[in-house]
């Protein structure tokens, strides 16, 4: 048989299998979107995310009052002026308007979130990849570095930091990177370990590319899936922990910075006289959070091979 | 002189166990002792049941797999001692197929990039874009493949894709491990009808790996047959299936189904017992003879037996003590009435089966 | 609730079991070598003192010693001490028992003197027989007899306060031979860790008071029993139980679910909530100040005008209206008003934004910087939410026209290390009188030179000195007075608050009697179903 | 949606004697699962087992034929999964069973073998206890005497130190061996009909050979019905009465072994053969492959799925679905669903 | 098995040499250090040299460190600074604390979450699937210590049916043979003391239990899905199984491999969280005391404990490992 047949036949069979458009072409990621826009989770995380970036760029004009000008006129001990029409969630503690702060607090819970992330990913896959690129006794020196920071309960490593470092934002958001650190050295190890040994990696090898670069090339870009859902978890338990560190008493040493965690955490003595004071800041946490987690889970599901075609 | 020899090939996987220092308790002796030569422009085929160090021996001769003894010598030259970067100069002229398309393509990169990739790695000059073009053609896909991605493909054009791969830097050696074993029945032909095309085309030389030993025999010029780690038979492919010496091979003819009722209505089948025997702990003498409808007292248990030419016989050896006895029919195989107690006596116990 | 009395062994009317909630286990019941409310508080029950203050006030009243007289010039004092007096471990409380307890006091060694150790002791009496740290200062205590049944104790110079200091639970007597037996001054080694191996302090604390210790469970609880041989009127309670409840919050919510009959220092916005669910309220008076103080080393703060201009800008009247208690006060001066040396006539700086924008420029500093401390993790009656007061006076401050840069630490020990080390340039910080006497409010401040305040007006220093020594009661009044007008005119700081801190206790509990100084004496307690 | 099927289907395998042990007629069924097009992965699919009588179906990956199975026994699960037609065993319809007795007819009248011994067996449970269960269930054993005959029924499909073996665990077995077990577990109640839905596919070539005698001496001998699924035409070839090709949820062609490897009529079957090298064929005989891919199908309510790819397609091929019907001067047991069949000389 | 849990203890050392280390150089890099600690509010330039030197702190950080693990060795972890009695007996009976705290929150996760996984993986969609999706989502997204004030306030204050703070009532009076309140209360044969003490450990372990039990309901539910789509589960169907069987035998067991190792890697999690629930409910643990011995430098405390929480951890790891072996066949006779 000639080989212009099997041109052929293969021709027609493109015309005939071709889907709708939209589906001919695209990437591993761009498959993976197409699959979140079908998730109904996904595009709940998605609206949810999406609201908490826009409310926190556009904080300035959303606001109707500077979260950080008090009016102590109104308040007395244990009884601060509920929701009006001037102020839709009340005054704070301070006799500050609650919901300029909600609003203002996206910037800081999402400027925590981002950039303890970034900095705890980077340092984290930095190291996995250090690991898992060179394998040996560097792999087993990086594992065992991170076995010491695992075996540290998280909220305490990061007390330690903070405490180390003197209060500031900067120290809390240090805290929380180097506490997802291991978490994500360890992960994209693993996940790089089982991509080394995989065959497309066997073939660069074969076609005699250089090792660095099946590593840097192939082996790295492809082990980054879990990292990336392991991302947006991990964007969302930083606000939890920023607010569990605020609770502990570390935190901005300015107290009139409108962070949510802080908020929640400076209202538990209010619980009981001004709930709400409570609920608006807990309302923001658990909404961004649930966010970020609708949409990892969704690119979990979206990015995992056994669901792949 | 050949262009591939390959010389008491060994490779051995240690076993390590160990409480905190790992100790090597063990060896899974995957390749054990393997002579075989490839000639320019001819197809070895290698067949064998699963585990029996087939992709070992491919991988190894590519330098791909540690080499525990032995030597590869690739037209004069013994890849081992060859450096890191002369290897990787050396890898333009043998390349490799593999056997799940899927797995062997970087799922982030276009079919461009892939084909791409070893142009750029040797440092080949020119227009990459109309070489893969070329490519996609030789293989029989059209040119709009090179902007999508390996999911994109059915099986058959992904393996195209790896066998475009595979050629792009014009290599003398191919090892295809298990090329078609991954597609569906109606396109294997595709496949091995490329291979053939491709061959005749680019004079290539293939060692293909395969346990259909149909396939193999269809593709190939000789045939090597593997069991646990070494070459028990080899053989022309015409040879071999008329005149199989060793018992290994017989079994394994009788046992392919054949798709014709007439065929399968009277041939006669030889039962093999039991299972293959650990690679970590091959046994004594003749591997074969654990599961040996023709195991003899003598020799078979103790004595390893060589590949040898057996008498009256031209280009066809076999690893078998009693290669003569068996093909001239004075061995018997021994047979029962239909056995089917598989794993208990360590005799030989076949069955012959006819309908 | 019903949880408190459960288990309790008191079956006759006037028993029971009262649950107090406290904020942390005592360091030790050892009263010498402690001075936080905490383990004085449980110290107060165990042992008595030679004197005390009378029930809620601040004047001196006999307790172990029946009466007292001191000579001339003021340095010997001789106790006539109470009769038929004994231990809990049956010992007989006498002359040479008091004595005892002084010179163990005096002779203290190595990690013994540390401040954080033998604090009262300190304040009172200066130094010990033997100075480790040259910086201490003579002893004012030089040595005690016993005669005829009478405690002797001479001084090496006179003092105005001694008889008030003596009030103190740190000065407890103990019973001399438990000290011995359970080696109270077994700190290990000097030198080494100071480890306090003895179990005087932790499970063998031995007094004369009207309670002694039944059980101590560290961080669950700490079981007083009625001490049944006390030579005063016998305790009402059965039992008094101390449980730990490091957490505000958790405190309130344990004594309205009914798991604490009490607790101290009531969070000033619980107070109205409290009461209305029908909860006791209990204030103590104002015996405390709160205030911003200064290190006038540091800059701005060497700035007279800059001072003054802080003290226009803090609103403190709004402060203490929106954040303390009715009853709470703006400060005028270092000092309660209940206390004599109070002045009526010191410099006072209202508040007015122009004024302090007008100093500011007066000044002569352009956009003054303020670092301005605050600690964390405390809460104190003269600032029971230090974060709030922070951010309001910080908004004060910068509506005024200065830049604050926030700075925090946990109170102990960063914070207080930080102010005295001198490294706040303007800090939150109060005080809670010790005893009734202007020394232990403005004396302690002021008298020495510190450098947490940075250097005063030279004469400030000496005014204290010679009040603190003058022994005649009316021309003390005056000294103190004019030391409060020359302290507020040079403005070492701006005291904002005297406030009333508050107990809250669960219906039924009656007879507990706040003290301005926290002496407050369980035993008079009784609980009515 | 679907056009109303103008012919009627012949029906496969009928007529061959005796009342029929198992009836599928006119099976269909169809996966929705959300943001996805519908799939039909059998579509109109009727055949019939006699009692005792071994049936293969063969085709490619994804042609149908383990949901034709599964749904049979009502495996799929009810999620997502329309399932029409009616499927009788021994006059009892089992898509409309209670779920109670349909539990009581698997594994005692019906039994089935898959694919992948190793995933089919519960890697947590011993292999005794993964025979014994069924024992429990359906004949009442219990304890020593369940253990007894599970040790009993592994000797019967040939593995040794059976008392010892009960013990281990799946992955303590060899393929073979679990493929073994699954056997015994399957013949346990002796049931009249077995499936085995490519039973030797993930086995080398000698030890598959064990199998399918295995199964040859075992249910053949017994009377016990087989239905033999496989993508190997050599399988079906050595075992089976009656075959029934599959191509893309349908059965394109079926007829009696010997009729079909004869005279295969069907362009789709024709191919196949074509397409793989046989050992008893000299070397040089050249590969015929079927162009394209199975995926490469037209939705059948448009004509005959296999007109991409096929060789021999006319124009009719494309518009109504051939219907399954003997062709004139053929066999009437050999069916085929063709416009342009494959005449009888065409090798 | 043996030779793996020996290999995992052995493993342990390095471990534990490594975190000695980084804790000693930690201590000693925190500001103001150890001696501001030790002297409190009245410190000066001498009586810091004093300090240092009686702590031997003016050595060079070797021989402090070696010093320091000579004493370890023989369990001497030195003197709490705060509570000035040895670490090692505040750590002992503070543990217990929080073990008790820690294993009835995971008790609670556990008996909770794995049938709620189980019902929402078997009826993926359903009503309570979807109620335990959302549920375990807020689960996740509460802080502790939020969720600690609340349940006190509604189920403590406004229902009066658990106990806010502390471990027992401290009017009762009874043994403590194991430091366990509720196990000590059974084996006296003091049962109102042992019930009294559960009504103290019910809201903190559902405070504190609430993440494990979001986290084990999901993978629950993700391993049941799986594993109800696995070959041997069709063959059970095939095999006629009762549906009992079926979801018992063959579905649950299998799923509860991922969630026995989720429970393992939940404990460094639950000891973060027993900070801030002990704190919470004043309940005595050793994780808001190791919190506090932060905030206070008291380094001894700092340096024991955490050694003490990495072998602690480890061990959990282990015996997760070990019980692994129980589930899966496989892994036992690896
Ligand atoms: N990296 C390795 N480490 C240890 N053992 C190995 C390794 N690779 C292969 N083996 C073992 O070597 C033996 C031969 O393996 P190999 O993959 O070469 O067999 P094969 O003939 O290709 O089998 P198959 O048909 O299943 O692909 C097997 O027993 C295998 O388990
Ligand atoms: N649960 C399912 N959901 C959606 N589609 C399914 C499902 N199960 C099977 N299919 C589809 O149904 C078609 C037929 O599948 P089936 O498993 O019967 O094929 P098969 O002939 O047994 O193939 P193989 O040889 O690969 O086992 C395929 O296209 C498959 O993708
Ligand atoms: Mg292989
Ligand atoms: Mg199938």
């Amino acid at each position: 048989m000639s080989l212009s047949q099997g041109v052929e036949a293969v021709e027609s069979a493109d015309s005939s299998a071709a889907g709708p458009p939209e589906e001919a072409a695209g990437g591993l990621w761009r498959d993976a979107f197409r699959r979140l826009r079908h998730n109904p989770t996904a595009i709940l995380g998605a609206a949810l995310v999406t609201i908490f970036v826009l409310v926190a760029i556009f904080a300035p004009l959303l606001a109707p009052y500077d979260p950080k000008v008090a009016d102590l006129s109104q308040i007395r001990p244990g009884d601060f002026p509920g929701p009006s029409r001037e102020h839709l969630l009340g005054l704070d503690s301070q006799g500050r308007d609650e919901l300029s702060r909600i609003i203002y607090g996206a910037r800081y819970s999402l400027l925590i979130g981002v950039v303890s992330l970034a900095v705890g990913a980077t340092l984290g896959v930095i190291l996995g990849l250090i690991a898992g690129a060179f394998g040996g006794w560097v792999d087993s020196l990086v594992m065992r570095l991170v076995d010491i920071m695992l075996s540290i309960p998280g909220l305490l490593l990061a007390i330690g930091i903070a405490a180390l470092l003197g209060r500031s934002l900067k120290s809390v958001m240090i805290a929380i990177a180097v506490v997802n650190v291991p978490v994500f050295a360890r992960l994209l190890r693993g996940s790089m370990l089982a991509q080394r040994r995989s065959d497309y990696a066997l073939a660069a090898r074969s076609l005699g590319v250089t090792r660095s670069r099946i590593v840097l090339q192939h082996v790295f870009p492809n082990s980054l899936g879990p990292v990336i859902v392991q991302a947006t978890l991990a964007l969302a338990t930083a606000i939890i922990d920023a607010a569990g560190l605020a609770f502990l008493g570390l935190g901005s040493p300015d107290p009139s910075i409108p962070e949510w965690g802080r908020m929640l955490a400076e209202t538990n003595s209010l619980l009981a006289t001004e709930p709400l004071l409570a609920l608006w800041p807990g309302l923001a946490i658990v909404l961004s959070v649930l966010g970020f987690y609708l949409l990892g889970e969704a690119l979990r599901e979206a990015l995992d091979p056994k669901l792949r075609r | 002189m050949s262009l591939l020899e390959i010389r008491d090939l060994k490779v051995h996987f240690p076993i390590k166990k160990g409480i905190l220092l790992e100790r090597t308790v063990g060896h899974v002796r995957a390749v054990d002792g393997v002579d075989l030569s490839v000639e320019k422009g001819r197809t070895l085929g290698v067949v064998g049941e699963s585990g029996c160090g087939k992709s070992t021996l491919g991988r190894a001769v590519l330098q791909l797999e540690p080499i525990t003894e032995g030597s590869v010598v690739f037209d004069g030259t013994d890849l081992s001692t060859l450096g890191a970067r002369d290897l990787r100069a050396m890898r333009e002229r043998m390349q490799m197929v593999f056997q799940d398309p899927l797995a062997s393509l970087d799922p982030r990169q276009s079919v461009a990039s892939v084909l791409a990739e070893p142009l750029r790695t040797h440092g080949h000059k020119g227009d990459h874009g109309k070489r893969v073009r070329e490519l996609l053609d030789l293989v029989g896909l059209p040119s709009t493949a090179a902007n999508r991605y390996p999911h994109e493909f059915s099986g058959g054009q992904r393996q195209r894709v790896g066998i475009a791969r595979a050629i792009a830097l014009s290599p003398e050696l191919i090892i295809a491990d298990e090329p078609v074993s991954a597609l569906d029945v109606s396109i294997q032909a595709q496949v091995v009808n490329l291979l053939e095309e491709l061959q005749e085309r680019l004079g290539l030389t293939y060692v293909v790996i395969a346990h259909d030993l149909a396939v193999v025999r269809h593709i190939s010029d000789d045939i090597a047959v593997m069991y646990l780690g070494a070459v028990v038979e080899v053989a022309p492919s015409d040879g071999l299936y008329d005149d199989p010496l060793h018992p290994y091979t017989r079994s394994l003819l009788s046992a392919i189904p054949i798709p014709d009722p007439e065929v399968e209505d009277s041939r006669e089948r030889i039962l093999l017992r039991g299972d293959i025997p650990s690679a970590a702990a091959p046994p004594p003498g003749c591997r074969f003879h654990t599961r040996c409808p023709w195991r003899q007292p003598t020799r078979c248990h103790d004595e390893v037996p060589l590949l040898r030419e057996p008498e009256g016989v031209v280009g066809h050896t076999v690893a078998c003590h009693w290669a003569e006895q068996v093909r001239s029919g004075e061995l018997q195989p021994i047979t029962s009435e239909v056995s089917l107690m598989v794993d208990a006596a360590p005799s030989g116990v076949s069955a012959t089966a006819a309908d | 609730g019903d949880g408190g009395n459960d288990g309790g062994s008191g079956g006759d009317e006037a028993g029971g079991t009262m649950v107090f909630g406290t904020s942390s286990d005592p360091v030790s019941m050892d009263g010498a070598y402690v001075s936080d409310g905490e383990s004085l508080r449980v110290v107060r029950q165990l042992f008595e003192t030679l004197v005390t203050t009378e029930p809620g006030g601040t004047e001196i009243v006999p307790l172990l010693a029946k009466e007292w007289e001191s000579s001339e010039d003021g340095t010997s004092w001789t106790f006539t001490l109470q009769e038929g007096v004994k231990f809990h471990d049956g010992t007989d409380f006498n002359a040479e028992a008091v004595c005892a307890n002084f010179d163990r006091w005096y002779n203290f060694k190595g990690v013994q003197q540390s401040a954080s150790v033998s604090y009262y002791w300190q304040t009172v009496f200066s130094g010990y027989a033997k100075n480790e740290d040259p910086a201490l200062g003579t002893s004012l205590y030089k040595d005690c007899q016993a005669q005829d049944g009478k405690a002797v104790i001479n001084l090496t110079s006179a003092s105005a306060s001694f008889l008030s200091g003596l009030a103190l639970a740190s000065f407890s007597i103990a019973s001399p031979e438990a000290l011995t037996k359970y080696e109270a001054d077994k700190v290990t080694g000097t030198g080494e860790e100071p480890r306090f191996e003895g179990t005087f302090g932790t499970q063998n604390p031995v007094g004369t008071g009207p309670f002694k210790l039944e059980t101590y469970e560290p961080n669950n609880r700490l079981v007083l029993a009625r001490f049944d041989d006390y030579w005063g009127d016998k305790s009402k309670l059965d039992k008094v139980i101390f449980k730990p409840i490091a957490d505000g919050p958790a405190r309130r919510q344990a004594l309205e679910a009914g798991e604490i009959q009490g607790y101290d220092l009531v969070d000033p916005a619980d107070l109205g909530a409290l009461e209305g669910a029908g909860f006791q309220i209990v204030e103590r008076p104002a015996f405390n100040v709160g205030y911003v103080g200064f290190n006038t080393a540091k800059k701005p703060f060497d700035n007279i005008k800059i001072r003054q201009a802080v003290a226009h800008a803090l609103n403190r009247q709004a402060l203490v209206t929106a954040k303390y208690p009715p009853g709470a006060e703006v400060a005028k001066q270092f000092m309660p008003p209940s206390l004599f040396g109070y002045a009526s006539d010191v410099p006072e700086y209202e508040y007015s934004v122009e004024k302090a924008k007008a100093l500011i420029a007066e000044s002569g500093v352009a956009n003054p910087t303020i670092e301005f401390w605050y600690p964390t993790g405390v809460s104190r009656p003269y600032m029971p939410d230090p974060v709030a007061n922070f951010q309001a006076f910080s908004a004060d401050l910068t509506a005024a026209g200065f830049t604050v840069v926030p700075k925090s630490a946990p109170w102990n020990p960063d914070y207080l290390n930080a102010v005295d080390t001198g490294g706040t340039g303007m800090r939150l910080l109060g005080w809670t009188g010790d005893f009734g006497d202007p020394d232990n409010f403005v004396g302690t401040f002021f008298r020495t030179k510190q450098t947490a305040w940075g250097p005063l007006e030279e004469s400030i220093y000496t005014d204290l000195e010679a009040a603190r020594q003058e022994p005649d009661e009316a021309k003390r009044t005056s000294l103190y007075e004019a030391a409060n007008k020359k302290i507020m005119e040079f403005l070492p700081g701006v005291p904002y608050v005297h406030t009333k801190p508050a107990l809250a206790f669960a219906k039924g509990v009656e007879g507990y009697v706040p003290s301005p100084v926290s002496i407050e004496d369980f035993s008079k307690v009784s609980l009515s179903s | 949606m679907t056009r109303v099927q103008e012919q009627v289907d012949a029906i496969p395998g009928r007529g061959q004697g005796a009342a029929p042990l198992l009836e599928v007629r006119d099976l269909r069924v169809t996966f929705k699962s959300r943001g996805r097009r519908p799939v039909k992965a059998v579509d109109g699919v009727s055949l019939d087992v006699a009692p005792g009588a071994t049936v293969g179906i063969v085709g490619e990956s994804g042609s149908g034929k383990s949901v034709t199975s599964l749904a049979a026994l009502g495996l799929l699960g009810k999620r997502g999964v329309e399932i029409s037609g009616s499927v009788k065993f021994d006059g009892d319809d089992l898509l409309n069973m209670p779920e109670d007795e349909l539990r009581a007819v698997r594994g005692k009248e019906i039994a089935m073998v898959f694919q992948d011994p190793m995933s089919s067996l519960n890697p947590v449970l011993t292999i005794g206890r993964q025979i014994t269960e069924i024992l429990e269930r359906h004949r009442g054993l219990k304890g020593q005497d369940a253990r007894d005959q599970a040790a009993e029924l592994l000797l019967s499909v040939g593995i040794g130190d059976a008392v010892r073996r009960l013990k281990s665990f799946p992955h303590q077995l060899s393929g073979g061996m679990r493929q073994r077990v699954m056997i015994a577990m399957a013949l346990a109640c002796q049931p009249r009909l077995l499936i085995a839905d490519e039973p030797t596919t993930a086995l080398d070539v000698t030890i598959s050979a064990q199998i399918l005698e295995l199964l040859r001496s075992l249910v053949v001998d017994s009377q016990t019905a087989l239905v033999l699924i496989t993508h190997d035409l050599g399988v079906v070839a050595g075992l089976c009465d009656q075959v029934h090709v599959m191509y893309s949820g349908r059965i394109v062609e079926s007829a009696p072994r010997r009729a079909l490897f004869a005279n295969p009529q069907h362009p789709y079957t024709t191919g196949l053969l074509a397409s793989v090298p046989r050992l008893d064929q000299p070397r040089g005989v050249p590969l015929l492959p079927i162009p394209g891919s199975p995926s490469d199908t037209l939705p059948w309510v448009d004509g005959c799925a296999f007109a991409p790819r096929c060789t021999r397609r006319v124009p009719e091929s494309v518009g109504c679905p051939p219907a399954l019907l003997p062709l004139e001067g053929s066999e009437p047991s050999h069916l085929v669903r063709c416009v342009n069949p494959v005449p009888e000389d065409h090798t | 098995m043996l030779t793996f849990a020996v290999r995992r203890l052995l493993l342990l050392i390095p471990i534990l040499l490594g975190l000695s280390i980084l804790v000693f150089l930690f201590v000693r890099a925190l500001p103001g250090g150890p001696e501001t600690a030790l002297l409190g509010e009245r410190s000066t330039p001498e009586r810091i040299a004093q300090v240092r030197a009686a702590y031997g702190l003016d050595r060079p950080v070797h021989e402090q460190y070696l010093s320091y693990m000579g004493k370890v060795v023989k369990l001497d972890f030195g003197t709490s600074i705060q509570t000035q009695r040895p670490v090692s007996e505040e750590i002992a009976r503070r543990f217990k604390a929080t073990l008790e705290l820690t294993g009835a929150a995971i008790l609670f996760a556990v008996l909770v979450g794995i049938p709620l996984g189980f019902v929402a993986g078997r009826r993926p969609q359903s009503w309570i699937d979807n109620l335990s999706t959302v549920g375990s989502l807020l689960g996740i997204a509460i802080p502790v210590f939020v969720l600690g004030y609340l349940l006190k306030y509604v189920f403590a204050i406004k229902l009066g049916w658990f106990e806010t703070t502390g471990r027992q009532n401290v009017a009762i009076s009874t043994e403590h043979p194991t430091g366990f309140f509720v196990l000590d209360g059974i084996i006296t044969g003091d049962l109102p003391a042992a019930w009294d003490a559960f009504k103290h450990l019910v809201l903190p372990a559902i405070a504190l239990g609430t993440i494990p039990l979001a986290i084990i309901t999901r993978i629950t539910r993700a391993a049941v899905q799986e594993v109800s789509n696995e070959d041997f589960v069709r063959t059970a169907e095939a095999k006629g199984m009762t549906k009992s069987v079926v979801t018992r035998r063959h579905i649950l067991r299998n799923a509860m491999l991922p969630v026995v190792t989720i429970i393992g890697l939940q404990t460094g999690l639950l000891l973060s969280g027993a900070i801030l629930t002990e704190t919470v409910f004043a309940f005595g643990g050793l994780g808001s005391f190791m919190a506090s011995s932060v905030f206070t430098r008291d380094f001894p405390v700092i340096q024991g404990g955490i050694l003490f929480i990495a072998v602690v951890f480890v061990l959990v790891n282990l015996l997760v490992d070990i019980s692994y072996g129980l589930f899966d066949p496989r892994v036992r006779n690896a």
